[in-house]
């Protein structure tokens, strides 16, 4: 299958989808297109492997979240996307397709405080459980204080 | 010899629930290396009596030499520095020459090396570490993070220096402080425990290098 | 000097030399064990390293004794004397010369054995007092352990009690005048190395130092232990690994038979102690820890059937020969 | 027993023996770093895992945004530093993919020469350390661990020649490297090569003639193609498990296709297959290394000038994901550019983040001893995980 095939198979089954590129096929849906996408991708596409899934804060624009899938026998990439638009903060979980998606969301839900809606165990992973923010937000300053420490 | 300035820093990490939890458990320990009453009056009238400081004088250095003669250093690794660090405790370099043993258990030790960056999650463990080991204890800061927070001094989740968790007595800078550096830094630790007095005083540590 | 002085003269000496001979036994470890992983080992605190258990004694005298807050406060504080104790007696019966030692009783390697196995008290003491997860977790290991490698290290141990035909140590050791059961045929290689194994199972050292495991349980029982307390834990320790060295060199090896005069004797007998000291820290030194499960299974399904049989084999030669001894 | 969502805190069914909560970490002797690991035990047995991690979070991801595309690459060599030479790889590799900067042959087979040496320093610090969470640091473990360390020391010392630093480089720049080799390392490189040959021998006699060894690694921590894939994991873990799957096979970088190597597979899934997997990398990396350094071709070290500010280098806007095989597996690095001197975000696919992610999953079931033995045949660094 070439990334020309995976780009036509995935335009009959997602009209909304906009996908471009080669090696990765990116593939733009519509944020209730998420799940099926992903799902499509493992089950017809093959992509059984789990690469990473994180988000872009754009301001204005909103997040976007991200989630790279590979076929490693085809060799086919994927790098699914979605636009959560402005001033919004959930997305559907990708943990009943992947289960590697289990780290993944948790850490972008502490990053980027996107509640992924499904999530068996949605805490903060890598900053303690009592910290105020989501750092990699663009509002949020590098160098944040957190008295006494710095 | 100036009395040791032991950094008095606000204990926000009670607001931490595994620190509730631990102080709850086990006994808080007081600042310093603090001996009970009776020893402290007994050696004190052995140092005023005529002569006595004689005695005193040369305790303090027959057991300081045993103090910095096995310096037992607590296996704990942070980051980068750590693997350096186990560089220094291998073949090579080979610190049980100077009769450093690594043990596992904080109780067991004497040094805390603290080989890496010091984040905001893990100030308050460092510090219960700390607190675990039993007195007199020391500590050394490896590697720039651990002096200042090095490059990654502007981190959002990056304690700008460990000195601002627990007391420091050597600074040993570099990043990562090569394994020469470090041994170098042990030595001079030898040197800061040669002076820790029968009162709890200590030397001064060693001047602070990003 | 009143009556009651003189019975106390030669435990006094014996106690002195064995904590003496035991301090040095732990530089000893360490260098052997720094030449086999190409290191030097201590050698800058006195010339070659010499005065080094003296400073890490002083030292650990020196620290602060904690108690945790948590702790059976007189368990925690009882269980180093109580592990101590029996690590000690246990030399109570070795005869380290003809007529030099403390007792030689009629059932001498009994009172050793039974002695040697009364440790696991002050360790479970020690695991339990201290109210740590690690600590409780080894002295059930502990527990486990020492009971399964008890029977092979004593049915191991009553081959050469069968091959010499007394329980007294002194008779055992004065029997392999002639040949040390290590050199009996068949019988003795494989009766030394089931002692081997066992003892380095029943003393708790690699590959059989699951309780100690430091990389799961840190230090095992001994982890809340500081100072003074966790120094006579470690005495202890070594005593018990330098008792059974000298058990094997006894059993095995002939205790002080060797060339010179006899007032040789106690340097050969300590010299084959030794040897049966760095051949255990050899095996230490060279393998990976097995689990929990397969120690027990090494132990109830391999060791314990060998011995048993082994124990069997040598009660038909004896038999079959007609007269114990060599 | 796991469900398909796999909760991070997974248990196995209630049998009705006391439980026991034990916490591993963060200052653990196997926690190789800042590891924490809550274990539910009942006896010996563990029945669940709740895996803390985050206690080192540098903020590397909001680090790159402040930093230039000059600056960042040694500070990336701190994202995984048992294996810096890859980190530094995949950032300037990324980075060169968006402004499809060349980069000269030279300096292409230099980069897998560092890389693939590099690899070989890692391994051997994961098999010493392996080995010392299975035979403890008063055991037979600490001699194996201080025999790799060793030879370590000798890769280190070529890096040290190399670049001036043992630890942490900063190698790789963006358009080539930035330091050409200099004279007589080629001969010394050879010998370094052809010693640790011998010595992988050696450790490989050591243990697996030991049974000691095979009982303790053979069917522990086993982890299916499946699980493989799904979480993600990478590098000679999924390799280990069945899937050929190393991508300097099946997306060539840097040259990679001129080499001749072999990449192996085992179907065990288990500590023995990944141990065994790793021992084959070894020789296969200094065999690259081998046919580096006879066809290491001359020119240019670099497509761009020397560095003469930090904020030298500007990429046009675009994004990309570039991936290189590290030691811990796919290292990935995806940055989006906004046209000036600084990424206008980073992501960093740590190749320990997944593969440690999988821990939940295997643990359950195993005795307390076994969790310090999967810990170690998985090779997280911590400075790869927390980021």
């Amino acid at each position: 299958m070439t990334a020309e095939e995976v780009r036509t198979r995935i335009a009959e089954q997602f009209p909304g989808a906009q996908s471009a590129g080669d090696a990765p096929v990116t593939v733009m849906v519509p944020a209730d297109a998420w799940v099926p996408l992903a799902r499509f991708a493992k089950e017809t596409l093959g992509c059984l492997f789990f690469s990473f899934l994180s988000a872009v804060d754009w301001k204005e624009e909103g997040l976007e979240v991200i989630a790279k899938v590979d076929n490693v026998d085809a060799g086919i990439s994927l790098l699914l996307k979605t636009r959560l638009g402005s001033g919004v903060s959930a997305c559907p979980s990708l943990t009943d397709v992947y289960r590697g998606a289990n780290w993944m969301e948790r850490e972008c839900y502490d990053m980027f405080g996107i509640r992924f809606e499904g999530h068996p165990d949605l805490r903060r992973i890598l900053l303690g459980d009592d910290w105020e923010g989501h750092p990699l937000l663009k509002s949020y300053p590098v160098d944040a204080p957190h008295p006494p420490y710095r | 010899m100036a009395v040791k300035d032991v950094p008095q820093i606000v204990p926000v990490w009670r607001n931490f629930k595994d620190l509730v939890e631990w102080e709850q458990l086990h006994q808080t320990r007081p600042e310093g290396d603090k001996h009970s009453d009776l020893f402290v009056s007994l050696t004190e009238g052995i140092h005023n009596f005529p002569g006595g400081f004689a005695l005193t004088t040369v305790a303090d250095t027959f057991l300081n030499w045993a103090r910095k003669s096995s310096v037992w250093p607590v296996t704990f690794g942070l980051a980068c520095c750590a693997i350096e660090m186990m560089a220094t405790f291998a073949s090579r370099f080979d610190v049980e020459r100077l009769g450093m043993v690594p043990w596992a258990s904080p109780r067991h030790a004497d040094l805390m090396i603290v080989s890496g960056t010091v984040t905001i999650k893990m100030a308050p463990m460092l510090k219960r570490i700390y607190d675990q080991m039993p007195d007199p204890k020391w500590a050394v800061s490896m590697g720039s993070c651990a002096n200042s927070g090095g490059p990654f001094r502007h981190g959002y989740h990056v304690v700008k220096g460990v000195d601002r968790v627990i007391p420091v007595d050597v600074y040993v800078p570099g990043c990562p402080p090569p394994p020469e550096s470090l041994l170098n830094g042990l030595l001079l630790l030898q040197d800061q425990i040669a002076h820790f007095q029968r009162t709890g005083r200590r030397a001064e540590p060693t001047p602070k290098v990003d | 000097m009143p009556e009651w002085v003189s019975p106390l003269i030669a435990p006094f000496i014996v106690l002195n030399v064995v904590i003496g001979i035991v301090t040095y036994v732990t530089l000893l470890e360490r260098k052997f064990a720094a030449r086999m992983q190409s290191r030097i080992g201590p050698y800058r605190v006195g010339p070659h390293g010499l005065l080094q258990p003296i400073a890490d004694a002083i030292k650990l005298m020196m620290k602060e004794d904690i108690v945790p807050t948590a702790a059976d406060r007189p368990v925690y504080n009882l269980a180093p004397i109580v592990f101590l104790i029996p690590c000690m007696l246990i030399f109570a019966t070795i005869p380290f010369a003809p007529g030099l030692g403390v007792a030689d009783l009629n059932i001498g390697i009994l009172f050793f054995l039974a002695v040697s196995a009364m440790e696991i008290v002050g360790l479970f003491m020690a695991g339990w007092g201290s109210n740590n997860k690690y600590a409780l977790l080894s002295a059930m290991r502990a527990v486990n352990q020492v009971i399964s490698y008890d029977l092979p290290f004593i049915f191991a141990a009553l081959v050469p009690v069968l091959l010499a035909g007394s329980l007294r140590l002194s008779e055992i050791a004065a029997a392999q005048a002639g040949l040390w059961f290590v050199f009996y045929p068949v019988i003795g290689q494989l009766a030394f190395i089931a002692f081997i194994v066992s003892t380095v199972a029943a003393e708790n050292r690699a590959p059989f130092d699951i309780l100690e495991a430091e990389s799961e349980l840190v230090a095992g029982f001994r982890v809340e232990y500081s100072g003074m307390k966790f120094a006579i834990i470690q005495l202890g320790e070594y005593a018990h690994v330098i008792g059974a060295s000298f058990l094997g060199a006894l059993l095995f090896f002939g205790a002080w038979a060797g060339p010179g005069p006899e007032w040789l004797g106690p340097i050969w007998f300590l010299m084959k102690a030794m040897f049966v000291f760095l051949l255990v820290t050899w095996v230490r030194w060279s393998f990976v820890r097995i689990r929990v499960d397969q120690i027990l299974a090494l132990s109830w399904k391999a060791l314990l059937p060998a011995t048993l049989a082994l124990l069997v084999a040598t009660a038909v030669v004896v038999v079959w020969r007609g007269t114990p001894g060599v | 027993m796991t469900t398909a969502a796999s909760p991070s805190r997974v248990e196995l069914d209630y049998t009705g023996s006391e439980r026991l909560t034990m916490n591993m970490g963060p200052q653990h002797p196997s926690a190789h770093g800042v590891f924490r690991a809550i274990l539910t035990l009942e006896g010996e047995q563990v029945v669940g895992v709740d895996a803390v991690i985050g206690y080192l979070h540098r903020c590397h991801e909001k680090l790159a945004e402040t930093l230039t595309y000059a600056q960042y690459p040694s500070i990336a060599s701190k994202t995984d530093y048992v294996a810096a030479m890859t980190s530094e790889f995949a950032y300037v590799r990324a980075a060169e993919m968006i402004g499809k900067i060349e980069v000269p042959k030279r300096a292409q087979y230099l980069r897998v020469i560092a890389a693939e040496l590099q690899r070989v320093a890692s391994h051997l610090l994961w098999l010493g350390t392996w080995c010392l969470d299975m035979g403890g640091a008063l055991g037979g473990g600490a001699t194996i661990f201080l025999y790799c360390i060793r030879e370590r020391e000798l890769v280190l010392d070529l890096f040290e020649s190399l670049v001036g630093a043992r630890l942490l480089y900063g190698f790789y720049q963006v358009g080539g490297v930035r330091y050409d080799i200099p004279s007589g390392w080629v001969e010394k490189c050879r010998e370094t090569v052809d010693l640790m040959d011998r010595r992988i021998d050696e450790y490989q006699r050591m243990l697996e003639e030991n049974p000691f060894f095979l009982v303790r690694t053979q069917g522990v921590g086993v982890i299916s193609r499946e699980l493989a894939q799904e979480v993600g994991i990478s590098g000679p873990l999924v390799r280990g498990s069945g899937v050929n799957y190393d991508i300097r096979r099946t997306d060539p970088y840097s040259s990679y296709e001129d080499f001749d190597f072999r990449v192996p597979v085992e179907t065990g899934g288990d500590c023995h297959a990944r141990y065994r997997v790793r021992m084959v990398e070894f020789r296969e990396s200094l065999n690259i290394v081998r046919q580096a350094l006879d066809r290491l071709p001359e020119g240019p070290i670099s497509s761009r000038p020397g560095l003469k500010s930090v904020a030298q280098i500007r990429i046009p806007k675009g994004e990309a994901y570039a991936r290189v095989e590290g030691a811990r597996g796919e290292v990935g690095c995806y940055l989006i550019a906004d046209g000036s001197a600084k990424p206008y975000r980073m992501k960093w696919r740590g190749a320990s983040f997944s593969n440690l992610a999988v821990l939940p999953h295997i643990i359950p079931g195993h005795k307390v001893a076994d969790v310090v033995a999967i810990m170690g045949s998985v090779d997280p660094v911590f400075g790869e995980v927390d980021r």
